[in-house]
């Protein structure tokens, strides 16, 4: 890697499959360019290039939190949006429990669900008053993998997670779709930061996620495009 | 005996090195009583969301800790006091939660006793449901802070030697007595201070509760895992939860290291 | 046959086999690093040997070796009690809770072993120290607590090494009484490097150099007529048994010896006049002066010894310069006097 | 010094404990290598990800053991042989890492040595940059496992107490020399133990690191948190990550125990 | 002077001052819990007093109490080493390599303090065990090298607490030689228990009672005319200095007293002939016979001393019983001779 420049993206937990290979399909056309990226919750790494990490670029799950990054003028061009997600039921495969939509998880199952404080527990939230269903959870989770992850273990009945979530995690999980889920909508933001020393390359790096490439990628993974 | 009785110090330069020791542990400390929001400080500590946290940590953790001296003492007296073949590897696996990350422990904790777990079965039979319960709390703080208990308790015990156990048995005394009127009076320092270990390591668990406990407030959802939450949309407010976790940590410390006797 | 034991620790080079009856007191003496503590530790079942047959009442406690069906008695069940030569005092208890110890594991309540730690504490002289940590008194004090504690837990055979090493000289007399006392009626294995220990408190001697029994016996015969070259640098005393009376020891045969008695011996008590052979002086006719027990021997034997000259009767021995043996013209058959002074003989209750 | 050379046995139902707490510990590391993936293992374990990661993790936990002694040993040594106002207290504060959850050590970190922070503005100055650097992550490993090797080591200097030190001094050995010759050889059990805990609790070191140091591959993504990456989008192989992190944290302290001088 | 030493420890109830003069030996006596090892605890600044002025060689190393600039010389700086009642061993040390240590840690090299080591291991008799671990040798093997540990730090004051409580009888005396040997041009503190101990090796004793000193001075003073109850018991010797001379020693006076050598003393060599009071015999005439030491004195007092009388002259005394004193008809001024056997006189060269 000595000689190289290296991109180092800041992204959210929720695109680690889909930015790797991206990634790789932008050092392929970029000869001597390395990305390197660190995957982490949206809040995190905004937190983290507040405090001075070496991002050249951030790729945040909700505008919401792109937009303290904004705020405290790190960003070094406006935000572009790139992709958007929505939430969908992810039960054990097989579906032991029988869920077929938003009004079973009102039931005496061991539901799992994001804590309102975290993005994907605040649409959970929208969506559950918007269809009047009454969530008792066994547990607020702090991000969507770790809901996803009670439920690919088994220990939870069903979980609310990204459509997204749901499609990473293969054959473990079956995903239930339901019809209130298009009232909350995530969408996924991108933005270079600012005074990165690759800001031409981060802007290239940009137009390839919003690119054919790019975007095919993130629909293959079950992401929507951008509004 | 008196022959003795004095004190040698300790070398001069050695105090460099101490205090650059200290200053690295305590000036974090320093910058986290500065970023606290003190205008807000007791209404935050006052709200029903804390106020739960606080009192499920020190329920959850006073109970593990309990366990962890329930079953860490056997542990560390079968370890210094006995020789058998497999020993070393015994040992080195019963310390390796020290090592494992706490959230790859609570995976295991999971593959153990969760529902489709190694037990699960077993335990789904008895109706007893482990997982995102407080128990669930309390077995991943047990299996975080055991080894902590087990390595300090075993050091003591060595260091101690057996000299004043076999006068003890000479005397008429059964192990059991032994164990109960001279092991552990004379390494009671030693149990005392992997207790308090054990208890601080609890109430710190974070990666292994929430991957095996869940969060759920008032159940499963302790001061770290409440601090983590409120970080993400309130970041004052976990800066003077942690203050809080540090006050109380320090006055579990301070009074343990109170009550023990002698230098 | 109350306490038996033969054992050989190969490691060590100690093999040694030992007898003590029901209510006696065996003393083993020996130079440094001849197996003495090796021996009781292998006695209280601390130390397992390579091969040995050990029992205590009939009731076997070690038994290893080849073709035999291995026994070993854990040291807590053996009845046997063993003080070393440090007094290793519980730290965290106070001296009378140390003492309480013994008592208190074999079932007596709280109140019942304090009094009895209470009595053998002050057998032991120190009852005031009863409070205190072990920490807070002196090497000296902490070794009679020991003592003490070990004699409180009463057991079927004491094992003592060298119990009074650390003890200094004004109180030796006092404990030696005491030990004496309360060893009368028990069974002991009293290591020691004093030939006195020995003689008051031990009924028999066994003498080990390099891990073996190289002289055992009468403590009366071994320390009068030493086998080893040990020995004979510890001891080689005169002793005459017989009764007490009229402040004077009168043996069977009519003798009748002046002494400085150790304690207070009453009429009638059967008591041993002890004296070197280097405290009798031997004259052809009585001299007359001050010396009090002037005997009519007639030498056996005369022999050189360290020196000297040895001048055996029968009973008793004298060590004069050869330049005296030559002027006094000794030979044996010769009737002579052996005169001792009443301040050089030192009599003990037996 | 051969006046107890004997050893006397344990409680019988000691055993019971101590067995149930060996299976507490143990089931759980059964039951993860139940659930890896074999086939895939070696594949897993020689991708360049898993290489970096483990590799940078050796690194740093090394790197972070050597800080670890060299300002514990003073810290535990000023602890336990001198006696000034305000010990308990100082001591109470050094030992607070070990009750803090690790993301709250992590946000502390950032609060001294980040942009933002008391020391950020110095280093600035400097031109060094701490914060997500491989220097970040030793900081964030050493702050968490310091006060484990002071702890242990404490505890051994107290209970091995002063005698031979004294008798050291009255042979005309300096405070240094006595600290080198005797105070070391006799607590290095208790030394070695307290290094293998601080290396073991540095390589399984996640909270702290990933809030400090962030996770970028090759400079700080050691292999815990390469194994949470993972664990989100391939739980296998997190699985199979987390056993190799278990195979190292055994062949370290397994070594290390058999390079002990008997016990 | 050399060592100055004043101090005063309230908690232990414990006030001495001694001086030693450089090249002289000091033995401390006195019953267990006296405060001797608090003495040297003080003097090797391990504790702090209460009060205090201690000086060696002219150098302040512990100054404290009202009005005073307080100076504490660290253990280490005072050139004092101290061989404690434990032998303390460093177990993780060769027992060549504890030797050593003191050496070392005054800057030799690790050749040169190995052969230092060697050469004292020698001199204590065990330099067989140079290889060995402490843990593997006996109590009185591990307490003759932390002697000769203590001895090769060459300090320039030596504190001994008992070095020779834990030796057995059969080394003892070449042991004492062996110090005698070695301190003879040191300042040394010797605490023992030992009469004999004080006697070789020490120029002049203070006696130790509820931490004061009640007794002190020349040794041949302080143990043939004790003035506390303790020192009574412990000595009470004759002391009568000389030169060797046929195997015999001659004093000024003219007079020739045979006795035993301890050691291999030459013709012309400084000795004193030891003798206990209760080993002279009185006597009207000289009596003849086996006694090779016949001396014509004149007695000046007769004293009652533990149930027998002492009769004193001006440089001797004997023990005889009441009775013998009475048929004697024994007063002072009358001539009479003290009659002693060779065998009963220990020389030893000074
Ligand atoms: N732990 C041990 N390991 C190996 N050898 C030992 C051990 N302890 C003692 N020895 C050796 O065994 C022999 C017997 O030692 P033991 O302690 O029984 O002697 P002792 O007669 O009690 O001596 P002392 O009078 O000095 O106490 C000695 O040669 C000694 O060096
Ligand atoms: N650490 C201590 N704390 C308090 N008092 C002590 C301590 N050590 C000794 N003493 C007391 O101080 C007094 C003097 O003790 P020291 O040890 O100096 O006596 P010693 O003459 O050396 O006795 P020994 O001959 O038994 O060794 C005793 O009364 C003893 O009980
Ligand atoms: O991908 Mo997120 O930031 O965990 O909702
Ligand atoms: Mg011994
Ligand atoms: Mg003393």
């Amino acid at each position: 890697a000595t000689g190289e420049t290296t991109l180092t993206v800041f992204a959210a937990a929720s695109l680690t499959a889909t930015f790797e290979e991206i990634g790789e399909e932008f050092e392929r056309t970029h000869e001597g360019v390395e990305v390197a990226f660190s995957f982490a919750g949206s809040s995190d790494l905004v937190a983290q290039v507040q405090e001075g990490a070496p991002a050249d670029l951030v790729a945040s799950a909700d505008e919401a939190t792109m937009e303290r990054l904004t705020a405290d003028g790190l960003a070094g061009a406006d935000p572009v949006a790139f992709a958007s997600n929505t939430l969908r039921i992810a039960v054990p495969a097989g579906n032991p429990a029988d869920v077929s939509g938003l009004a079973d998880l009102a039931g005496d199952l061991d539901v799992v669900v994001c804590a309102p404080e975290v993005p994907c527990g605040a649409a959970t939230q929208r969506v559950a008053r918007r269809a009047g269903v009454e969530l008792s959870p066994v547990s607020e989770e702090r991000s969507v993998t770790d809901v996803l992850a009670k439920v690919t273990t088994g220990e939870a009945d069903a979980g609310l997670v990204y459509v997204t979530d749901v499609a990473a995690a293969g054959g473990a999980v079956e995903g239930v779709a339901f019809p209130e889920a298009a009232a909350a909508v995530n969408v996924y933001p991108i933005a270079a930061v600012a005074g990165s020393p690759h800001a031409e390359l981060a802007a290239e790096f940009v137009d390839l996620v919003r690119a054919g490439p790019g975007q095919r990628i993130l629909r293959d993974a079950g992401f929507a495009p951008a509004p | 005996m008196s022959s003795s009785p004095g004190r040698v110090g300790v070398p001069a330069w050695i105090v460099v090195p101490a205090v650059a020791g200290a200053a690295f542990v305590l000036l974090p400390l320093v910058a986290i009583v500065l970023r606290t929001p003190w205008s807000r400080f007791l209404d935050l500590l006052l709200s029903p969301a804390s106020a739960d946290a606080l009192a499920l940590s020190l329920r959850t953790s006073a109970t593990s800790t309990v366990l962890c001296v329930l079953l860490g003492v056997p542990m560390a007296l079968v370890l210094a006091r006995t020789s058998f073949r497999g020993q070393g590897v015994l040992r080195s696996l019963v310390l390796l939660p020290l090592v494992l990350p706490p959230v790859v422990g609570g995976i295991a904790l999971l593959y153990t006793f969760g529902r489709r777990g190694l037990l699960g079965r077993t335990f789904e039979v008895l109706g007893v449901q482990v997982a995102f319960s407080t128990t669930a709390v309390v077995l991943a703080q047990t299996f975080v802070a055991l080894p902590f208990l087990v390595v300090s308790l075993e050091g003591a015990l060595r260091t101690a030697g057996q000299r004043y156990e076999v006068v003890a048995a000479t005397l008429g005394a059964s192990p059991t007595t032994v164990f109960c009127r001279v092991t552990l009076p004379l390494v009671l320092p030693g149990l005392v201070s992997g207790a308090v270990l054990a208890f601080a390591r609890s109430l710190g668990e974070f990666g292994a509760t929430i991957t095996f406990a869940g969060s759920l407030q008032g159940v499963t959802r302790t001061l770290p895992l409440e601090i983590y939450v409120r970080r993400e949309t309130d970041a004052p407010a976990a800066v003077a939860l942690s203050l809080v976790l540090v006050v109380v940590a320090v006055l579990v410390i301070g009074l343990t290291r109170q009550g023990r006797t002698g230098p | 046959m109350s306490f038996r034991y033969d054992a050989a620790v190969a490691a060590r080079d100690v093999d040694v086999a030992l007898e003590i009856e029901r209510g006696e007191t065996l003393a083993l003496l020996g130079p440094n690093g001849a197996g003495k503590s090796t021996v009781l530790a292998v006695a209280a079942g601390l130390l397992r040997p390579d091969s040995a047959r050990v029992e205590l009442d009939g009731r076997p406690l070690t038994v290893s070796g080849a073709g035999r069906r291995a026994v070993h008695v854990p040291p807590h069940d053996r009845q046997i009690a063993l003080l070393s030569q440090e007094p290793l005092l519980f730290p965290h208890l106070s001296v009378l809770d140390n003492v309480a110890f013994g008592p208190r594991s074999r079932g007596a309540s709280r109140a019942a072993a304090r009094a009895t730690a209470r009595h053998w504490l002050a057998e032991v002289g120190v009852e005031e120290l009863a409070d205190r940590r072990p920490a807070q008194v002196s090497g000296g004090q902490a070794q009679r607590a020991a003592v003490a504690r070990a004699l409180a837990a009463d057991p079927g055979l004491l094992l003592l090494d060298e119990p009074m090493a650390a003890l200094d000289v004004a109180v030796t007399p006092d404990l030696r009484r005491t030990l004496r006392r309360v060893l009368a009626d028990r069974t002991v294995l009293l290591v020691t490097h004093d030939a006195l220990d020995a003689l008051v408190l031990a009924d028999r001697v066994a003498v080990l150099e390099g891990g073996r029994v190289v002289d055992h016996g009468e403590t009366a015969r071994v320390l009068s007529q030493p086998r080893s070259r040990f020995t004979a640098q510890l001891a080689g005393l005169n002793m005459v048994t017989g009764t007490w009376q009229d402040g004077a020891v009168r043996t069977a045969s009519g003798l009748r010896l002046e002494g400085m008695p150790d304690g207070d011996p009453q009429p009638g008590d059967a008591v041993v006049a002890v004296f070197p052979p280097r405290a009798v002086s031997v004259f052809r006719e009585p001299p007359g002066g001050s010396p009090r027990n002037v005997l009519r021997v007639t030498p056996t034997q005369l022999e050189p010894h360290a020196g000297q000259v040895r001048v055996r009767t029968a009973e008793l021995s004298a060590d004069i310069t050869p330049q005296a043996a030559a002027e006094l013209d000794l030979a044996p058959g010769a009737r002579v006097c052996f005169v001792v002074k009443a301040a050089e003989i030192t009599v003990y209750a037996v």
